[in-house]
């Protein structure tokens, strides 16, 4: 069962809200809807539905709802329609007991100006959350240390907020929101205020985080590199409605349509594509089955200058040449052992391309992609140029 | 001045008598030596200042025990005819008070309302609207045929005043709304204008009024304020002391020790012994 | 404290009334212009409002309300039912001076406060004196001026015009020194960047930003000359504060009332409309 | 306006009369205890300060300016002055009955006025309900309530209270509703997220929050109820206010000025007194 | 003549300037000089000089004075010391008068949030600095009309600033400031407060701009991109000192500390080298000169299938493989007539290497760069990878 799932879900400001909705749902567009209704569709009919464990990405330009959706998602917005599952609940139909529960034990929010209390010390905001859980003193200072520890900023406990830097700050809002050890976490343009360098670092914080407590993240941001970088899937919306959603690789080789593929265009692909998308079937050898005999022939044949051994399992045992074959094989010998060359270089399948300039620049082989030790494809100099190209489709 | 114990001995016994007044010199110094008797039998006294309607007010209701202010029948006319009823006339403690027109000794022309025709703009200067010398003004500027097109430009006591002084410094002609007694009578020459139609009616009286059931709970007190008179001679030589920089306190311990017969007229069938 | 009661009075008392008499003398020939001039001046304003017959004047102010507000009716509603209410009370004269005491007390305090608080925004310097002297206008009581005011300008609308200048000028002064120190600093950048004069940069630029700034502290100021009708009266000013004076005199809760909601009224109106202006 | 003129006057006046006169009879109970109890207070309060010598009362005001203007000495180095003239005008008592005034007042209003404050925040129908009474309060002359000021609570100290409060009520209800409107939203949406309840979110985040805008409308507060100060004493509440009007009566310039002063300097050490701690 | 120069300058805020001045000069860091006199150094003995006609961008994180640097310029700040030369003019020197006239003729600005007047049209705030000069109005107007039409938003002169959209605003800004037909712009961070495609039109357009009118730009902006996208000229700032100036290429490889190494590592590379960058000195053949026996030999003798012919003026003629050369030969041919080929792919010495990736990854041969039809390099697909991957030092 996905962590959270959202059907139909729609949101409209503005009075004649009914008539608006219905007009959304006739299929009217924004613009027209406003017109017609004076009312504004902040988030028109979006439905997904993100698994536990997993970063979920909303982008999309300024005013396209994204603000709106991860709003109703708590229910700081009440929806104008549709329903919101977290664990199968439905959380849009909840009384305001059990949404209080909800917001207390199961998610968290971390906000774009940070939205800590100015005058509170970093301690006190950080225990804010249990302490309105009613959680006594000691316990919730011991949790919210231990929060702060985490986050590297238990010296400053008792600082105010003003008193430190904008990504320190952010780092405080993220502590508060992870004390009360919510099983989701709601991300409004967190990064977003931060300057270039401390906001990498806080993106690589985030990654590091999510591997060692696997939460689910929603994470809004407008930066298009920000969201491949730390997202596992991504909706790109566009006045209310979600657009496409697919991993960073599907929306930038696949863009379901002009805006999509405009949106995504000035983006740095080889941080984007990893080996799996660009790598080739590769034309191997078996060892143990296949001998030098069976190798020169095939080299011939396909135009290969060398070719990768392997044994049943796919295990990559090396390479041979095509001259290193035909020696042996006029030495009739029987297997590739003393010819097997070993010095290939290897990349993991999600290594990105980025990653594979070194490798492939230094290699005068084709580059084996593998995963678990077992080859699965193989990384020629024409095929990452070739990815690279901006009107290239990536099969997938 | 003496202590608790040998206030039981005295007619007062310590009971706390409050009086209520205006803050016109006339009031003040009646106010103050009426008080000061009062305190020197053993009342705890005291002295509220209060505006004029206030203190009418603060009589009716029993908030204060008593005021010596009120003029009649003219100046505070329409309090009297408001709250008259709810509290107990003593009669006059001074008599020989005045309101009228008045004017300058230097405007030799004039020496009766009827002889005004154009003088000073012809605008009689007057105190606070609804006021009882006010309002016999206005009553005046209607039935004297020769006043047609004057008016009576309402302002305060001490704005009235202060004109007044302007006016007589350069000699220029004003008619004010006057009462006396007055400091003002004392610090230039004015003179009253005659009133052949006494639109302002005859003399004033200053009168004193008390709560009702003051009779019953107070009666010494009762007796010494229904007792007290004086005569304007008395009160203008006190208002003359204060005037002149004399705390008012001061000025009527001073002149109580100066008249002692006087006080003992109003204090008569009170005293201890 | 034995040591503090030793010490002889200072004559702080005398050395006032000399320096009041002083300074009534010096000036007289110019208060008796300016008394002269502005009576005139004030007396033909209200005569021209009184010109005016009460249902057409209800009928424009209703109308002003009305575009004024947007077109919407609430306030238009409450001036036809207030004015009405005044006209019935019989107090359309009073009110009619009375409104010539607050527009000239407040366009007294505009004329003045305005350059005044464009020179406190200027000048770090005025800003130091002008500043504890606001202070001294705003909270002296303003029964203290009502006798130099007398002494200064006579009975009537005048002195009545200068005790309500001096404690409602000070919000005028206030609030178009805030307005100018509150234009964006980007704003006055860009004006400097092309290369504006210091009067180009106000009148093009600061004055019209700091409008809406400016325009609050004159409210307050209109508010505060409103406040002041009653204490006018005190020293002569014609209007429907006399009338509440003159009631309380006689002890008429009733009638007082009813002048002091004609105030009330007139005030809501004059709030609102300005308020609206402002936007 | 013939037409105008011909509808007969309202009875406006007379059924407020009326009204007035039946509340002081039914009301009288409750106005009387509120009374005894509040003159007993007040008076208590008045004696304490007496007891303080002025020499110790000077130095503990300087003290506390001192501190509170972060170890400055303008502001202490003006209360001695300003503390010390008033004491050699012998005007100690009067200026201690004016500080019980105005704190009694002052408290009074806070105690009514943030909670209504905080209900106009959260509630549109009581901020639709409350307005129009707070302009009414404010610009409704207390010259026309100070007589049922008196029916109500007699002559005094309370009146005066009663009178000041209506005046100088309304800022610390306008500036708490805004300070709560005022709560960044972010941070507002914050304490929900965190599954707040309402009150959780007004005592730990609200409130706090808005403090130093409702600091500033209780700070006006206090201003306006020092301005009440004289017409207070109208009915018989003592203190400098009593002195000013009496020297009015008696067109004593510069004894209404020595008091006039004493007011001031009261005034701007509570006014930068009350600056310093808002922020 | 450089259009700019700088020499020295500082800015010291607050009340010990001389002091802090003077510590500054010393080599003291702003931290230091703060925490001993209290003073902030805004900028430190910057000196830099920018050409008639190009783009000096200035970058660096929040708060290292790239906007004290650039108002110092104009004199919005006054300079605590240095110079500042306008076409030889000292501007830090000048009285109020002359100061104002360079404002008025030689320099406008660009505000990040536009800076326009919102009680003024469109066409008011375009017309405002010549208005300023006191130009009369007919000729002002169509002027600014003219500035307005230039940015297309001549239909919108009588709308205000609040009735259009960011881009158009600043648009609005640019028109404003280029009305007065200055020679130097000044952009503090002009399109950071846009959407990201918007922003990336404005720099479209600004550069389009830059190439017909010729002005001399200064841009700040703290998004590196940005800067390498636009700039002809970088210069990054930290904590008020200039830590390097350069070209974008020059800045990404050669970085001159560990700090402009950091702020850069995240860059995308392909869209700042160019093939000039990147290519190889090509092994030719002359036309005219050189036969196939010649052609065939130096094949074999450097171990390559084919070769570039050019003509003395290095004009390019097309390319021979071996086997068609040494088919030639066996035919007793005497020059490349018959085997030249000319379907050679080129691009030009300044082509970023993002659009080199097609070109490459189609080709059967080498590239060849040229320059005005010359051939002046050759990149083959290892020197593109090479050049991308990161520790490559790239030759300049
Ligand atoms: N409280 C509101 N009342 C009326 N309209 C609103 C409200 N909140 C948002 N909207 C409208 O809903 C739409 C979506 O706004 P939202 O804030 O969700 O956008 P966003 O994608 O978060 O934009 P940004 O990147 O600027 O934060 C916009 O058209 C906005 O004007
Ligand atoms: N008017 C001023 N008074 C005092 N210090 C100032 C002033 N203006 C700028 N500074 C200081 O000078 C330094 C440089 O500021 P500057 O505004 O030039 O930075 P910036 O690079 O433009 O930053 P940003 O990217 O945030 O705009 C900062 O430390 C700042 O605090
Ligand atoms: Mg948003
Ligand atoms: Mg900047």
């Amino acid at each position: 069962m996905p962590k959270v799932t959202v059907e139909n879900l729609s949101k409209v400001f503005g009075k004649k809200e009914e008539q608006a909705l219905k007009l959304a749902n006739e299929g009217k567009k924004k613009s027209e809807i406003l017109e017609r209704t004076g009312a504004t569709v902040g988030v028109n009919n979006a439905s997904f539905s993100v698994e536990q464990g997993e970063i979920f990405v909303i982008m999309g330009l300024s005013g396209s709802g994204k603000s709106t959706l991860v709003r109703l998602l708590n229910r700081l917005i009440e929806p104008s329609q549709g329903n919101i599952f977290i664990d199968g609940k439905n959380v849009s139909k909840m009384g305001k007991e059990d949404l209080r529960n909800v917001r207390r034990k199961e998610m968290s929010m971390v906000f774009q100006n940070f939205g800590l209390f100015p005058q509170k010390t970093i301690l006190e905001n950080t225990e804010y959350g249990l302490e309105i859980q009613g959680m006594a003193k000691a316990e919730r200072r011991e949790r919210a240390e231990k929060a702060l520890d985490n986050a590297g900023l238990l010296a400053y406990k008792d600082q105010y907020p003003s008193q430190l830097s904008g990504g320190m700050q952010q780092r405080v809002g993220l502590a508060r929101a992870l004390a009360n050890d919510p099983e989701i976490l709601l991300m409004d343009e967190a990064f977003s205020a931060l300057d270039p360098l401390i906001r990498r670092e806080m993106q690589d914080e985030l990654l590091d985080m999510q591997e060692k407590m696997n939460k689910t993240i929603i994470f809004i941001t407008h930066d298009l590199n920000e969201a491949l970088r730390i997202g596992n899937h991504i909706a790109l919306m566009k006045d209310g409605e979600i657009m496409q959603i697919g991993t960073g690789e599907e929306i930038l080789t696949n863009p379901a349509n002009d805006y999509v593929e405009k949106f995504v265009e000035d983006v740095d692909r080889s941080r984007v594509l990893t080996a799996e998308n660009i790598m080739d079937r590769p034309t191997t050898l078996k060892i143990g089955k296949d001998g030098p005999n069976v190798a020169l022939r095939r080299m011939e044949q396909e135009g290969l200058s060398n070719m990768l051994v392997i044994d049943d399992s796919r295990k990559l045992y090396g390479y041979v040449t095509d001259s290193d074959t035909a020696r042996a094989v006029k030495n009739h010998e029987k297997n590739f052992d003393n010819i097997l060359r070993t010095d290939i270089p290897t990349v993991q399948k999600d290594t990105l391309i980025n990653d594979i300039f070194e490798v492939i620049h230094d290699a005068s082989t084709p580059v084996a992609v593998v995963e678990d030790g077992k080859l699965v494809g193989i990384i020629v100099r024409s095929l990452v140029l070739g990815a690279l190209a901006k009107d290239s489709e990536v099969s997938l | 001045s003496s202590d608790d114990a040998s206030k039981e001995d005295t007619v007062g016994k310590g009971e706390e008598i409050e009086l209520s007044y205006v803050a016109w010199d006339t009031e003040i110094a009646s106010t103050n030596v009426i008080g000061k008797v009062l305190e020197d039998l053993g009342y705890d006294v005291e002295l509220t200042q209060l505006d004029n309607a206030i203190m009418w007010e603060a009589v009716a209701t029993g908030e204060a025990d008593g005021m010596v202010a009120a003029w009649l029948p003219g100046t505070h006319g329409a309090q009297f005819e408001r709250y008259g009823d709810q509290m107990v006339d003593l009669g006059p403690n001074l008599e020989g008070a005045k309101i009228g027109l008045v004017v300058p000794t230097y405007m030799e022309d004039v020496n009766s309302i009827e002889d005004l025709t154009d003088e000073a703009g012809q605008t009689i200067t007057g105190i606070e609207p609804g006021a009882g010398v006010v309002a016999a003004s206005e009553r005046t500027v209607e039935e004297y045929p020769n006043l047609e097109g004057w008016n009576v430009q309402t302002s305060s006591s001490g704005a009235m005043t202060t004109t007044l002084g302007q006016a007589y410094e350069n000699e220029e002609e004003i008619v004010v709304t006057g009462w006396s007694p007055h400091w003002k009578f004392e610090t230039y020459d004015l003179k009253y204008l005659e009133d052949p139609n006494g639109t302002f009616g005859e003399a004033e009286t200053i009168n004193t009024m008390v709560r009702e059931g003051l009779e019953e709970e107070m009666p010494e007190a009762y007796q010494v304020l229904d007792q007290f008179e004086w005569s304007v001679e008395d009160m203008e030589s006190i208002m003359l002391d204060i005037q002149e920089g004399t705390d008012p306190e001061d000025a009527a311990e001073a002149w109580i020790e100066a008249n002692p017969e006087k006080v003992a007229e109003w204090t008569e069938g009170v005293t201890a012994e | 404290m034995d040591f503090l009661d030793n010490i002889p009075k200072l004559p702080v008392a005398e050395n006032i009334e000399n320096f009041m008499d002083w300074i009534t003398d010096v000036l007289e020939p110019i208060f008796d212009f300016v008394q002269s001039f502005s009576e005139i001046v004030m007396e033909g304003l209200t005569d021209l409002l009184l010109l005016v017959p009460p249902l057409l004047f209800i009928v424009l102010i209703a109308a002003i309300c009305f575009f004024a507000s947007g077109k919407k009716f609430g306030l238009a509603a409450f001036s036809i039912v207030g004015l009405f209410y005044v006209q019935n009370q019989g107090l359309w004269d009073d009110l009619m001076s009375t409104i010539t005491l607050v527009i000239v007390s407040s366009l007294v305090s505009v004329i003045i406060g305005v350059p005044l608080g464009i020179l406190m925004a200027k000048s770090k310097w005025a800003n130091t004196i002008v500043t504890p002297i606001l202070d001294f206008m705003q909270t002296m009581p303003a029964f203290v001026y009502l006798i130099p005011a007398v002494a200064f300008f006579g009975i009537g609308m005048v002195p009545g015009v200068f005790a309500s200048v001096i404690f409602a000028l000070p919000p005028t002064v206030r609030f178009t020194n805030l307005g100018i120190r509150q234009v964006s600093e980007e704003l006055v950048e860009a004006a400097d960047s092309f290369g504006s004069t210091g009067s180009q940069k106000l009148f093009k630029v600061e004055l019209p930003l700091a409008k809406s700034t400016i325009m609050a502290g004159i409210n307050q100021t209109v508010m505060l000359a409103l406040s002041m009708v009653v204490i006018a009266s005190m020293i002569g000013a014609p209007g429907l504060g006399s009338q509440v004076l003159s009631s309380l005199q006689r002890a008429q809760v009733g009638t007082g009332f009813v002048s002091g909601l004609a105030l009330v009224i007139l005030a809501i109106i004059i709030d609102r409309l300005t308020q609206k202006f402002t936007k």
